[in-house]
This record gives C-alpha cells, structure tokens and sequence, in this order.
C-alpha cells in the first residue's frame, strides 16, 4: 500500500473532502446545520458543498439544535443519511432529548425495523481560546448512552477514513471533531484519500515498552509529544490512539498494557465520571495481574471549562502527563 | 429549482421599504370551532364516509373499553384511554393515503389501529413486551412517541425528505395541549414553515395534561393561533365531530400533497376518563365537568345526524357494534396468551451489528438463563 | 389572592360554549414597524430624553469601534459588535428603573454598559479572563449569555419571583432574531404569559443569525406576530429609530410594571459589520445591502432630528463626541494593561465549599505552578 | 441520640414531609413542575403542599422542563430556592442545556457572586414495570457535569435527611429518588424526623470481611441481600451504601476495600461509561496495593432500558452481584 503525499493537508480540508466524497457517492447523504450552507460552516468543513450539491444537500437550518437532529431523525426514516453539523459542543446540549431518546434508541426499540443512519459532527474540546461554551469535552455524555457510537480522530488522514466510515454507518455516530487539530497538517493526499477506516480499531500511534498512554483526539499529538520528551528520563512510552470511543477496542489497549505493564489514559475532558473511569476500570479488569501500578488518569479538572486566559493550567498538558508516569511507582520495578 | 430556492431571496430592507413576509390574516383561525353535525354543512357531506367515520368511532370506543378492562386484568401495563376523543383518532388515520405517514402520541395507539396496525401489535408497548409492536414502515406509522412533542420534528424531517425525493408524500402528526408548551413543537413548526414541508400538526386539545388544565398551559386565544407565528395557516376544529375535523384535516392534507406547507389544526376535545388506568382524576377535576361533555360525545353527535337524515339504520348501527365486538374479543383472547419473549432480543437490535462488549454481555445472560437464573424482581 | 389564582378559574366546555381565552385583535402587532424620528409623533417627544439617547449613541458606536479595534491589537479574543444596533442598545439600557434587570445576549455589552456596568468588566468575558466579569446584582444586569434563548426563561423565573415576592420590579431580555427558533424563546414566552410575569422581550431581528438570513429562519409575517400564540401582545418597532424604540420598551415595561403580563417587542434593524471579527460577512451579503441601511443610520437618524427641530447645537455634538472619545481612551489604556489573573480562581467557586477531589486537584495544580511549569499551549 | 420509630413509613412520605418542613422552614422554598400542584405529583410526593402553602408555592408549571428549570434558575437569582420536579428520568432531558450551561456552572463563571440553590427531583431507576422512556438511569450524565452534586437516598431516613440537606444547600443538587424505592417502608418516625443528613458521606449499610460491594440508591436493598445469600457460600460482605455521587466519599469507600481486599460495584445505570468505571478507577487508583483482585462491576447492560416484560434480566439481580463477587479471584487468597 503507498500513500502519495503530496501535499500537507488541514485536517478540516480532510473533513471537508470527506464530505464532499460521501455526497458525491451516495445521494441519500444530506449535510444540514447552522450556516453550513452559503458560509461553509463556522470551521469552514462544508465549504463548498452547498455550490456543488446544491442547497437541498446542504442546508441552512434555523437555529435550533433539538430540531436540526429531530428533523434529521425524520430524513432518516425517509431514507436519506443526514450529517448533522453542531456548531459548537455545547450548543448540541438543545438536542440531547432527541439523541438519548430517539436516535440512540430507534434501531433498538424498533426491533431492527428502522435504522437510523445519522452523523453528528461536533466540533468539541479546547485550547483554541474560545470564550465560555466554546470549549467543551461532552464525550462523556455520548459514551453512557448505548446505541451511539462514539468516534474521533487525531490525524488527517483519520479525519477523511473515520468520517467516511461515520457516514457509512447504518448507525447513528457522533463524530467528534478536536477544534484544536482542525488546522494541523499532515502529509496527506487528498486526490488519493485514505480508505475508510473500520469504526472500532485502536492504533499503537508509537510503540515503547515502559508505560501505556490511553488517549484520543486532541491529546494524542500532546501524548507524542510527552513521549518524546520521556526519553530523558529512560521512559519508552507507548501512545494508543483509540479513535473510537464506543465501540471500544479492548483487545489493542489491553495488549499494549499488558505488554507493558503500566498505563496512564490522558484526555481532556474532566476527569470525574469522564471517559478515563471507564477506561481505566476496563483495561484493570481485563488486565489486573499484568499491572505493576493501578492505571493513572490525567484529565481536564473537574471544573466547568476555564476562560481562554486560564485554559492552558487545565489542559493535560506534557509536564502533568510526565508526573503521572512518574507516579507509576517505578521503584517496585527496582 | 430546488426546495430550497424556492423560499425566494427574501433581503432585509430598512423600515420605509419594510414588508411583512406574509399576509397574516388568511393565517389565523376563525373564532369559534368549526363545526359540520347539526349544522347546515352536514348536507353537503358525504354520506358514505360519514357511515365510515361512524362504524370505526364505535369501533374505537370499544377497543378504548377493552384496553382498559385488560389493564384491570394485568393485561396491560399501563393504557392511555382516548375514549370521547375518538373522532380526533379516527379522522387523522382516515384522512391519509397509504403513502402519507402519520406520527402519533403515546395516546394515540387508536389512529395506529384505524390506519392498520395490529391492535396487539398497537398495544405491545403498553403490554411491556418490547417498545415498537410494530413494524413502522408496514403501515407507515412512525413509534408511538412517549416524550412529549418529539415525534413532531421527526414529521416534518420525513415530509421534507419525501418532497426532496418527488414524493407526494404528507405526514400527519398528533401531539396533545400539554405537548404544544415543549420546545419541540416550536421547533418543528418552524422547520415546517420555512421548508414548507407537507405536513399537518393536529393537536388534540383534550383540555388536561395530566392534571394540568389548559389555562395553566397557555393564555393564547386557542392554540390554533399559535399558526400565524411560524407563518402557516391555524384552524379551530370541534374536535369531537368527526365529519367537521376530517374535513379540516383533508383540506390541510390536500394543501400540503400540492406544496401550500403546513397547517396547524387544534381540535377542541376532552379526555373522558382519567390520564391513564393509573390516575386518579377525582383530585383534579368534578363530575359534573366530565358530564358536560358526555353530552357532546363524538358517536352520539354522529349517530344523530345520520340517523335524522335516514343515512343509517338499525342494521348499519348494529353491523357497527358487531364488528367492534369482534376486535374486543380477538384483543381479548389474544391479549390474554401470555407472550413469548426471547431475553436475547435485548442486544441484537442496539447497533447494526453488536459491539465485542455486547457479545460478552449476551454471553453472561445467556449463561445464566442456562443456569436456571431468573433474573431480579422474580 | 396569589399570583396563581389571579388567572382564572379556566374550564373546558363544549364547543358551542366554547370561547376564546383572550381576544387576539389587540395583541397583534401593525402592519408596519412603529417610527417616531421623521415623522409627526416627534414633535411630542422629549427633547431631554432624545438629548440623552444621542449621547449614547454616540458613546455606543464608539464603543463598538474600540472594541473591534483591541480585537485586532489580540487585546480581545473576539467581539461581536453592535454598531448600527446602538439604538436597541442604548434604549434597552435607559428605559429601565435601577430595581428592574437586565438580560443580555452574547452581542449586548453595550446594553450592559449603558446600563452602568464598566466596559471592561463588561468585556471581560470576551477578553478571556473570565466569564462573567462583573457581579450581576451590582447593576442587576444577568451574565451575557452565549448560549442562544436560554436567558429568556432566566427572566421570567426572575420576574416572577419579584412578583411573587411583591416587588414591581421588570425584567428586559434581549434575544437575536436566530435566538427566536430556539425551544428556548418558546417556553419562555410560555412561562411568561401563563404567569403574566413582568417581562419585556426584545427581539432584535438585525437581518441575520451569523450568515443565516431571516428567510430562513421563520416564514412568519413578522417576529412580532408570534405573540398572539402565546396571549400577549406583539409589538414591531424600527429598531434603528432610538425614540421609537424607546417608546415602544416604555409601553411594555409600564404594562408589565402594572401587573398586564409581558409583552414581545420586535425590533427591525440590521447587523452593519461581520457576526464577529472572526467572521466574513463577504461570504454570504452584498455590500450594496450593508449600504442601504447605512443610510438609515440610528445616529444619522437621530441627529437629524434634534439638529432640524433645534434640540442639539454644534456644542451638544461636540460634547457627545468627546464623552465618546473619553470611554474609548480609558478603555484602551486599560485593556492595553495585561489582566493578572490567579489560576487557583478555577476551583475556587465550582462549590461553595470545594469537594475534596477539588481540594486535590488545587493542590496538583499549586504544585505544578510553584515546580514553575506553565502548562499546555506554552 | 434516640429515634422513636413509631410507625413505618413509605420514602415517598418521607419525601413529602421533607419538602412540607423545608417550606414551613423557610418561605424562599418553591416547589414546581408538572402536576406538583393539585395532583401532588404523579408519584404523590408533592401531595398537599399546594393546599397548605398555596399555589404559589407548589406550582403546577407548563409542560416545558427546560422552561422548568430555566424559570427556576430566574427564581434563584431572585433569591428563591426552587425545588424542580422532573416527572420521570427521560424527560429532564430537554432541560439539559439549562442544567450543564447554567445551573452547573453559574456560580463559577459570576466568580461566586451568584449561586443558585436549587434542588433537581428526578425519580429514576428501573424495576416498576414502567414503559419505554420511564426507566433510565441517567446519574452518568449528572456525575460528568462539574458543579453538580448528586445524591440518592436508599433508605426512607435518608431520604429526609439528604432532601432536606438538599434543599438547604447553597449549589445546585440533582435529587435521584430511586422509584422502585418509593414504596418501601422502614421504621422512622415522620413526627421526630431525622436530622440533616450531610451531603457527600457515604455509609456502610452492613458490615463484612470479604469483600466490599459499593452501591447506591435502588441497588442497595439489593446488595444487602446479596450479601445475606453470600453467607452460604462462606463470604461475609460489606456494602457501602454512597448516598452521594457527587461529591465522593473516598475515605468511606476506601477505608471499606483497604479492609476487605475486594470490591464490586454495583449499579441499575448501563456499566459502560456508567458511574461504576468511575468509582472503579479511583479506588483502584487509592487502594492498589491492597486489592487482592481487580474491582469488578454488575451494572444494567448496555443496551436501551429494556420493555418491562425483560427488566429482570436488564437489573442487577443477587446472583449476578454473587457470581462477580465469585469471580473476585478467592484461589489467589488460599
Ligand atoms: C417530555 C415529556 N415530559 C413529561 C412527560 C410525562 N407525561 C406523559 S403524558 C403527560 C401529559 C400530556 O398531556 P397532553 O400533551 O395534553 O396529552 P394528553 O395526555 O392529554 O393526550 C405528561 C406530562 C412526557 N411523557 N414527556
Ligand atoms: C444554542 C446555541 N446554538 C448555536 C450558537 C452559535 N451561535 C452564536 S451566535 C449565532 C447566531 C445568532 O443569531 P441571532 O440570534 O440572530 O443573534 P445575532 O448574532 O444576530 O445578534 C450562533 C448560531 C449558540 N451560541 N448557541
Ligand atoms: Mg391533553
Ligand atoms: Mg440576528
């Protein structure tokens, strides 16, 4: 398999290629939302797609989340694949009844009868400094709702496969998008996009032997970046990207921690009831005579998301992430 | 031109030049209830639906009765009688063609019988064997929807798409008083509206939402006025006459099927008996109000017309009850086997296909039942 | 009696008894928005009341330059500026007492402003620092509220709370023309008139929700037509009138003061620069639009108006410029200040007394910080 | 201290006389919702408060919760503290963004200068043979929103005694009334009720040696029966009853498995993403060097709350607490 690179592509251009791609391919896929239509989206991911396919494929809502997702839920009944885009994390709180309530659910309490095949993109999570209800992890919400599944990318070529697959999906998936990578780049070509990526798979993001580091989306690249910097002190870090949050890949994350023993998860949302609870009680499960040290958290706080100017002291940051592999009680080892 | 396009560039200008998007007169409701039975309208209806709208309310208010008496023999978990509001329930599934959709309320399982459904598979969710008891698209009857306005987005998204397709596709959806005060309804008038999406809104304003009567749920003039807000025409129905809110509902439906958008119609009813078999109404309301009503009952407002014009005789009114003897006692019967419930069904239809954590969680209840375990609440 | 009581003892009754609750003529709203600058109604207004809306304007529009301005100097992280919707603004701010309350959206720092609250205190939400940078009960203005519609039924809880509490106090909320859509706006509207609570609704319909124009987002005749679906009156106003406007809010505030409930008040007016700084206007509107409504300018209107009748001298505008040129100063020189800013402040009003896992994340955090690391984003 | 039981008494009793001496207590308390006034609620808990303190202060609201709790963020600005009824789990959904964007965090982004205290009643659980949207276990949701306590009663003292502590608190509670608990019945005396139960203590409900199971709310009488059958297999249990979710009793809950070695948690909520990955984690994270097997979980499954006719099987049930607490790896320990 070669892939060509030619040219850095933004992983919002990937997006956006995706989209583009998924409406070219099917015509049952709808994109509809808050100016995703003559504007191309506050992000700028629909950019061109209501000139391509025309407003009836890309569509200007009224501002109004509960009924972008519930009138959705009705275009899917009908046939179509909507692909809803919410604003902002916080602003797709409106539409929570619909999701918990008729998306996730719809398969289930119709007995196979009537799929929902939605995609619910969210730009989520912080470090762009954006003001209050700017900056939300609301992932935490979508992975306690059975019925969703909960995907997310770290790299460029992931943000075109998994929203691919996203679409492609008979099921509902909320597609959560990190702002702060919208603008990194990658070698990665657009005129010869990667193949869908299965939803569900885990990758080794950097092998090491050391310690595990259990993270997603936004804190990927800060987890390399963590790992590099733990060479200094001896530590081979390995970073597990786990792309998708539900399904879960237990058999990826649980064989990297067994192999090293060790394990820190690193997200940004907060740490109480997040998605580090789950992870780290799973993979302790599953993984409890191979552990030298229970499995560490680093996590936003357990605040309400601070303003721009205090953003960086609550971000999971390199130096908080290598005080947590400093606490994985080494010395039992000596 | 797309759907979209059709809308027309509308460009904001300053006050002088500023014009009304619409003209709102045609959009608001007359000022009292429309009515047809013991008026001169009557005359011009037509008899052989009227004998229709007639065999299925007492066909309706006989399956109100059986369901309800099935709750007292534990049939049922729980039934949400539409007994008074029978011609609400029997014109909505009436009005539409196969193709149109209808969304009705957890009330509503009665215009899902009239419009096809297996009464028992009607009354699955009510029996607590699974949530849906049917297929939707068999008869295209959306779920029958428990939290309060939410089907009605879902209306208007399915008409929209079916417009967006050619389809001439409408979708009906029912939703009570007390649902028109959540956000939902708001939401999904106002997508309607400005999709011009081929749909009708019919509340039944049966005067309670629980206990919770009208004048704490609204000060608006009737909520049919509450049409002229999203720009659609509202219609005031006597909710109780079924020839006058099919009539209502059929001009909507056609005004939809040709791309005129929708209609918010409130017909003015009552719920007879109380919320459920589990509510007490006693704590809410007297007697004597409930007795108001009876004498304005939907089957007898009915059966008086078409009898005094000759349209029905004894037979026809005896066919009637026959025939609604019949469904209760095949409800009866069948309702009265206890079912067959396979516990597996709980993972097979969460996703497309189970997650690896399904899996493991089927296999433990299936060890279990193997094991004899009976599960909590034995 | 209690509040509750006062409404009525509403009952259902049949059809032929029906009746409306309340007669709609009077809450609709003209056909065209109400103007008092160029027409005949400004011979009867206030020249001191018109002296003191130009100040502010002027003030205002100055105001909104500076603030554009910082953002471009990275001294704010982003604003959404009011300019050309100064007379919403301003008049929002002036027509309330001292007891009554504010309820801005995300776009009204300048309602706070003129209502007393310190620009940059005002700003501080916009600047980063923190959200709410000014203690609300200090010139009863409610935090600027980012999440569209959700401040509405803040103000009606409010309002009824002072009313239940006996105290004549009214709330003013201000709400887009997108915010309208929302479930929110809706339920508060409700709330509202069910308990004929004392609130004002502004609506400033300035043309656009970010790139979403109006027509598509309602087809109704006019914003100010969804009152009647709620039972209070509609009002529709020239929003870029500041006496008329001014007027209009009067009305309604002295209605809602008195015990008649709340009323919904539309103001036309038009969004003259981008949503935000971030945003490019020139993806989605013709210059040649922006520039018809410059013409109708709230400044340029007012002042001809008090320049023509003799009310305003050279003098009078050179006072207002330099008052402007006043705030602009200070609020350069203290923007242009870097803001300290204590990172302990994260935990300390999560609780009123920190959990102990808060207690242990403020240690981690003092700890990193005396250890002199700096954190993510460096 | 002596408690005169002089009669049993049902926890929705108890319920309603903490919020009839709250409001004799204090005029600042407001009841709302729907059908609180004249029904006195659809579980009768509000029963006689709108004949004795008036309509005004037990108020039947419009059917609308997010106009609900909004209205009643507006009231406790204004100085009242509103006690909201949500009438079942499901349908505080559509008040989610009031609560996550407001009620959550109003106190921290006005820098202290506004609280608002204000009670959230949301009956939930499973196990009455409610229909489809009238079981869930929404506490995952509550727990991840910082700002938020969360409490549940097991017990009809607790439930005075934290509804009061509730209702007196200066920050926001989401009151969880367990509804398969409504009817139980215990000696307590409603005319010398308990005292004012501290918000955030948990209890240990039945003392044991061999293992912990840490639960809350409806599974408590569950576990403590459990914990009678697991005699017979020659393990002596003990259960932690939480009380509050937010915020946690660490010390409690870890004192409690440092002792015995060996923790289940068990809860109705679906398990992944659920509280138990949670509490889990963090006792594991506290206590790693004295578990002698990984702390395991028994949670609802995660799927969509089943129909009624299939609830048995979705709850958490003694033999499925017993063969966790079997799979507690008791060879390790001979
Ligand atoms: C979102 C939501 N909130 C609350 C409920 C609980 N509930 C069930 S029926 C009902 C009253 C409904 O009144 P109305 O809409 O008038 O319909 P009706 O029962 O009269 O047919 C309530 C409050 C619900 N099902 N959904
Ligand atoms: C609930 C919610 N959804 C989406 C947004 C994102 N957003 C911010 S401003 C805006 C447009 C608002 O338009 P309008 O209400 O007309 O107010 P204006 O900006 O014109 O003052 C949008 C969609 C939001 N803040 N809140
Ligand atoms: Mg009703
Ligand atoms: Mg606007």
């Amino acid at each position: 398999m070669t892939t060509v690179a030619v040219k850095p592509a933004t992983m919002a251009q990937a997006l956006t290629r995706a989209l583009r791609d998924a409406m070219a391919a099917d015509p049952a896929v709808h994109v509809m939302g808050e100016d995703v239509g003559t504007l191309g989206g506050v992000f700028r991911v629909t950019d061109g797609l209501a000139r391509e396919f025309g407003e009836d494929r890309c569509t200007d809502t009224p501002l109004a989340e509960a009924g972008i997702l519930g009138t959705a839920v009705g275009m899917a009944m009908y046939g179509l694949r909507p692909v809803v885009e919410m604003q902002f994390d916080a602003f797709a709180y409106p539409s929570f009844e619909q999701l918990v309530s008729h998306v996730a659910r719809m398969r289930n309490r119709t007995r196979g009868k009537m799929p929902l095949p939605i995609t619910i993109r969210v730009p989520y999570g912080g470090g762009i400094g954006g003001v209050e209800h700017h900056s939300d992890s609301s992932e935490a919400y979508y992975m306690a709702t059975p019925g969703l599944h909960v995907v997310t990318p770290s790299t460029v070529a992931d943000a075109y496969g998994l929203l691919r697959a996203a679409i492609a999906s008979d099921d509902p998936v909320v597609f959560l998008e990190p702002k702060r990578l919208y603008w990194s780049k990658d070698a990665w070509n657009p005129d010869d996009p990667q193949t869908v990526e299965p939803i569900g798979r885990a990758v080794v993001r950097r092998s090491g032997r050391s310690a595990t580091l259990i993270t997603y989306g936004p804190s990927v690249p800060v987890c390399l970046e963590a790992a590099e910097a733990a060479r200094a002190e001896g530590w081979d870090l390995e970073v597990v990207d786990l792309r998708s949050l539900v399904p879960f890949d237990d058999e990826t994350v649980c064989a990297s921690v067994r192999r090293t023993g060790r394990a820190v998860v690193v997200h940004e949302s907060g740490g109480f009831g997040g998605p580090g609870g789950e992870i780290a009680a799973r993979v302790t499960e599953r993984c409890f005579h191979h552990l030298e040290a229970p499995v560490l958290r680093v996590a936003g706080f357990d605040t309400p998301y601070p303003p721009p100017m205090l953003e960086r002291h609550h971000l999971p940051g390199v130096d908080r992430i290598l005080d947590a592999v400093a606490r994985l009680q080494w010395e039992a080892e000596s | 031109m797309t759907v979209m396009e059709q809308r027309g560039a509308y460009r904001p200008s300053p006050p002088p030049a500023w014009q009304p998007r619409t003209d709102p007169t045609p959009l608001l409701p007359d000022a009292a209830p429309y009515r047809v039975l013991g008026t001169e309208a009557a005359a011009k209806a037509d008899p052989e639906l009227l004998r229709r709208l007639y065999a299925q309310l007492v066909r309706g208010r006989r399956y109100n009765a059986q369901a309800t008496a099935l709750t007292k023999q534990g049939r049922l978990a729980v039934y949400p009688s539409s007994t008074g509001q029978e011609a609400c329930e029997v014109a909505a599934a009436l009005v539409l063609e196969e193709r149109d959709w209808l969304f009705p309320s957890y009330r509503d399982t009665l215009a899902a019988v009239v419009r096809g459904v297996d009464p028992v598979e009607a009354l699955t969710l009510l029996r607590g064997d699974w949530h849906t008891g049917y297929d939707p698209y068999a008869h295209r009857v959306a779920p029958l929807c428990t939290p309060l306005a939410t089907q009605l987005p879902h209306a208007v998204g399915l008409a929209h798409a079916a417009r967006l397709k050619g389809d001439d596709v409408v979708a009906l959806a029912i939703v009570g008083d007390g649902g028109t005060s959540e956000g939902d309804f708001h939401e999904a008038l106002n997508f309607a509206a400005v999709w011009q999406a081929p749909v009708v809104f019919l509340v039944q304003n049966n005067g309670f939402a629980i206990s919770v009567p009208l004048a704490k749920q609204t000060a608006a003039p009737s909520l049919a006025h509450k049409a002229v807000g999203y720009g659609m025409p509202g219609r005031l129905v006597d909710g109780n006459d079924a020839a006058a809110v099919h009539e209502v509902l059929a001009d909507a439906v056609r005004h939809a099927r040709v791309g005129g958008g929708p209609t918010l119609v409130e017909a003015v009813t009552y719920r007879v008996e109380a919320h459920t078999n589990a509510d007490d109404d006693k704590r809410y309301r007297a007697d004597s109000e409930v007795d108001a009503w009876r004498d304005h009952d939907p089957i007898a407002l009915l059966e008086r017309e078409l009898t005094e014009r000759g349209w029905l005789d004894e037979a026809g009114v005896r066919a009637a009850r026959e025939d609604a003897e019949a469904l209760a006692a095949d409800l009866r019967a069948r309702l009265n086997q206890d079912s067959e419930l396979d516990p597996m069904d709980l993972f097979a239809h969460v996703y497309a296909e189970p997650t690896p954590q399904l899996r493991e969680q089927q296999a433990l209840l299936r060890a279990e039942l193997e094991a004899g375990q009976e599960g909590e609440l034995r």
